[in-house]
């Protein structure tokens, strides 16, 4: 029944049995205090070698305060789930925190055009690529471990490289007869999300799309939240069904207002086209990468520094006035664009 | 010289494959203009997709990203990536866009890596939604800028699934009954694929453009019908509307 | 690698690609107006022999206006999907509506004791039990169904005659190793739900538990939805993260304020244990229970009649009270407890 | 005779099960009595799910079922079932109640049947969400009354695994390793099952029954082991909680 069997490296799987026990001894069923700051929460729960996931998705809704600080704390040999992963792999990659990478999307920045940087660290050897899945395999690897199973099937990828450079296999479904591909569950060592808001306890809205976050926060075994705002836990039990992450899948909360600049937090402020720009300017060489790093990050002590170095309230308070159309975008990539 | 851009000229053959009352799957730039004209020329019960979940939005202004929050504008549902991939697995997505670094006579595609794997000349962003798209949709259409380069006789990565090996191979490995590449879009002309064995055909060339031209530019044979169509140029609404849909000029030029 | 296949049958799988077509052919893509009667939704979606799953659970949030509606216009040889299905089931029985079930959970109403039209219907031969399975695995077959896979896989079932009498199928995860169970995917022909809300092409929001009524929407072929209340499409458009089911996967829209009575609307009316009272009661012979259908269902016009009937505006203003805790329930049942 | 009821006694007897900063899936009736019991009293953080996706509500009265709204009334997440039963299979949910009409001496149980499948004698409400808390749950608390009709030597239907044919067959036929029935609560005694053999042995006699009553009380034969605990009888404060709890009288009798 077995027809194919992918040769990519199998990242973060676990036998179910295995991750029940860990669940059951690991993850918090009562509800306690678990704000900390983003240094604490890197300290506590990121360890060098990881399998990290970062949750939104692209430029959007990406918990940039917890990449500042992991390349701040100089985390290294993480495997990252390149899922949408984009400015978030990149800076990573930049920071020397990333050596591994299993790509769904990864290395590119959309309508922006390529990474400088992430390209030349796949393509100099010095991050290696151990599979490749696609967009929909990768959101449902986290459900089949959100669902606490083995795997979960799909029609897609069949008869291509993607899968035979993954970690996936094809048997012959019993049902239809069939051939079937059947996804690994991902369960990461730790993912971090950024959402609007949420409670002390972690309990989190989201409003906007979901992506792929609401499989993630329960695949992850560590979940960091970094959220715009601590709301008090009333606010939650008022509208149960608003709930997207319980507490019980989070392990620590970081309130960082702006927490994801230069990406775009949805309904509250525009990505930073200029900054994305520098950045894609700057990491075309390995000294520009430095010295972006030097300046914004090793150069400041934490996100709130950051943000002032940035442009403070002022720029914010632009971004979020695009955000709502109160004011056009504008972007340094906009003049090499819209001829050939 | 037309009076169009080469980008003007894809969103808007682009555009006229898309049909009114049904489903289509865009990522950004080019497919997203495209579905957006179609929408608000010949096809306004259209409905639109995006692989981050947005459904149905009344975009103000063109997303930069398929994630952004623009996508979810007045929109029908702001939903999940889960939700937008089973609807597609599910078939309630008729069209998708594709593009890609090489593609070859049957229509998969490479977006992974030029060079062997382990150790690539060019690392491309590998398949996103590319490959779920390509498995998943009903009919698949495909933008390409055409060279010798990138139509080739054998991709370095089969990133998204065409028709494979051509035939019956797709259904075989276990892809959805019926569906695949349905038109490839170049800057010289569009191509269909020929039912049996499922090889690339030309279906039209665009204006000025001849057939050894469109020959010439690929490293594959393209098979050539009896009778050649030539495309229809941009008209003016469609221009003027590109406009509008792209004030800005991120992928088309201002005028 | 197949090492048992349940004997139950296998009730309303198509094979993907057998689905996708008819998806394609006949799903709305488009926005239209869907709304119409009762008993247009009825003679236009539910044809005798119909696969029908409800959604809701229980005695909660289920559309008695159309169960009520299809015992009116005398639906015969209908296939329950008994997933949870509880007082719409035993009326469905007792209106000669419904004669094979696949049970998860039937007959019985929860605390209120065992369902006696129900078991009469079964121990008499005149329903049949076509299969079995669990609550959580039923609502995976509609994930299945919702995703467009052959089956989903459980942990849940193995060992048990609840498998041996199911559709599912046990293989060898090729993953782990162990045995893992394959939940076929369920594409009801016809399923109904009721929601607080929803706008004319039927975009739907509901409050509270989700239960399986998510991925019963995505999985049934005809989707009746029965609402409450018919919204602007202005206000789903304003809040899109709230929209719970997408206008095209609903066929038909019924307006129906109290449309769950005797059931409960969470968060806006209670349930009438009193009507429910009347019909454990009366069930319990075949005289009762043609007295009760004479009465409730061919005795009334419609379900506003069968509102006006129960006692009206002011009967429901009592069960909004109870709901909203501003006064305590009475159940007719409560006699009969709280001892041994 | 005791001053307490056999349901008093059941519901007390069962919160102590459970434990403080753990979870616990409850069905209506005297689980959900228990559970309450236990948070009012030595487990203040102990979670409460329920299958219908209510997460950790505060209940305001007790809820007819669990479905009801007051299993979501100011709780944490107002979720799904898919969400609650994925919970469960990934390990998160360390305690479930379960009864039924029939238990065997592996803690099976049957809850679908009396008589023959096809031409019951009894047709009783099927797995609900039994197989799923029992197949899914760290452990398993059953709470039954007992005589030789219930606690049998062979069930009609194995509705719900318990340890299957006892030894290693609960995981060997694929169920989460380490799972499986915990405690057997009855109206004459608590029992767990030995380790290596799987089989129903007693844990306590309720105060006032001797170990002959117990044996003789069920068709199967029952463990006794060197030691014979007595349960301790319900305390004057859990009495009166439970007074509070079920104030109406649904489950526990007004006093």
């Amino acid at each position: 029944m077995l027809l194919q069997e992918g040769k990519g490296q199998l990242v973060g799987w676990h036998d179910p049995d295995e991750n029940r026990k860990w669940v059951e001894a690991n993850k918090p069923r009562d509800m306690t205090d678990k704000t900390m700051t983003a240094q604490e929460a890197v300290s506590k729960y990121v360890t060098d070698g990881s399998y990290l996931a970062m949750g939104g998705f692209g430029h959007v809704r990406v918990s940039m305060v917890m990449i500042y600080e992991m390349i701040r704390r100089r985390k290294k040999n993480l495997i990252m789930a390149g899922k949408t992963a984009v400015h978030d792999i990149d800076l990573l990659i930049g920071g020397g925190c990333v050596d591994r990478v299993e790509v769904a999307y990864a290395f590119a920045h959309e309508l922006r055009g390529l990474s400088p940087g992430g390209r030349r660290a796949v393509e100099s050897g010095r991050v290696k690529v151990v599979s490749e899945i696609s967009n929909a395999g990768y959101q449902w690897r986290f459900l089949a471990a959100q669902m606490g199973l083995p795997f979960i099937p799909t029609r897609a990828m069949l008869g291509t490289d993607t899968l035979e450079k993954s970690s996936a296999k094809v048997i012959r479904d019993p049902f239809s007869g069939k051939p079937i591909c059947l996804l690994p569950a991902a369960y990461p060592d730790v993912a971090v999300i950024h959402v609007p808001r949420c409670d002390k306890f972690g309990n989190c809205q989201i409003d906007g799309t979901m992506v792929e976050d609401f499989e993630l926060a329960r695949a992850a075994r560590r979940l960091i939240i970094s959220t715009e705002e601590i709301i008090p836990n009333d606010e939650i039990r008022s509208k149960p069904w608003l709930t997207k992450i319980p507490y019980f899948n989070v392990d620590a909360v970081v309130e960082q207002k702006y927490g994801s600049h230069p990406c775009q937090m949805p309904l509250e402020y525009f990505f930073d086209e200029e900054h994305i720009g520098e950045w894609l300017d700057l990491s075309k060489s390995d000294e520009g990468n430095q010295k972006y790093m030097d300046k914004y990050v090793y150069g400041t002590e934490d996100f709130a520094d950051y943000i002032k170095l940035i442009g403070g309230e002022k720029k914010m308070k632009e971004l979020v006035d695009v955000e709502h159309l109160r004011r056009p975008m504008t972007a340094p990539w906009l003049k090499n664009k819209g001829g050939e | 010289m037309a009076d169009y851009t080469t980008n003007e000229l894809l969103a808007c053959t682009a555009a006229r494959v898309l049909e009114d009352r049904k489903a289509v799957f865009v990522g950004t730039g080019l497919p997203m203009i495209a579905g957006l004209l179609a929408q608000r020329l010949h096809a306004p019960n259209m409905l639109i997709v995006f692989e981050a979940g947005g459904i149905g939005p009344q975009v103000p202004v063109l997303p930069i990203s398929v994630g952004d929050s623009r996508t979810i504008y007045r929109a029908i549902a702001a939903s999940s990536m889960h939700e937008v991939m089973s609807m597609s697995q599910a078939g309630y997505l008729d069209f998708g866009f594709l593009g890609g670094a090489q593609i070859d006579m049957y229509g998969n595609l490479n977006t992974t890596v030029l060079g062997p794997h382990g150790s690539p000349k060019v690392r491309l962003p590998g398949s996103g939604g590319a490959n779920d798209v390509g498995s998943l949709s009903h009919k698949t259409i495909l933008i390409m800028r055409q060279d010798k380069r990138k139509f080739v006789q054998k991709l370095d990565f089969i990133t998204t699934p065409g028709y494979l090996q051509g035939g019956n191979s797709r259904y075989e490995a276990g892809l959805p009954s019926g569906s695949g590449p349905f038109r490839v879009i170049s800057q010289l002309a569009v191509f269909d694929f020929e039912p049996v064995s499922k090889r690339m055909r030309i279906f039209s060339v665009h204006p000025g453009v001849d057939v050894k031209t469109v020959l010439e530019n690929s490293s594959f044979e393209i098979l050539v019908p009896d009778e050649i169509r030539i495309t229809q140029p941009p008209t003016k609404d469609e221009l003027d509307m590109l406009q509008k849909i792209d004030p800005v000029g991120m992928v088309i030029a201002k005028r």
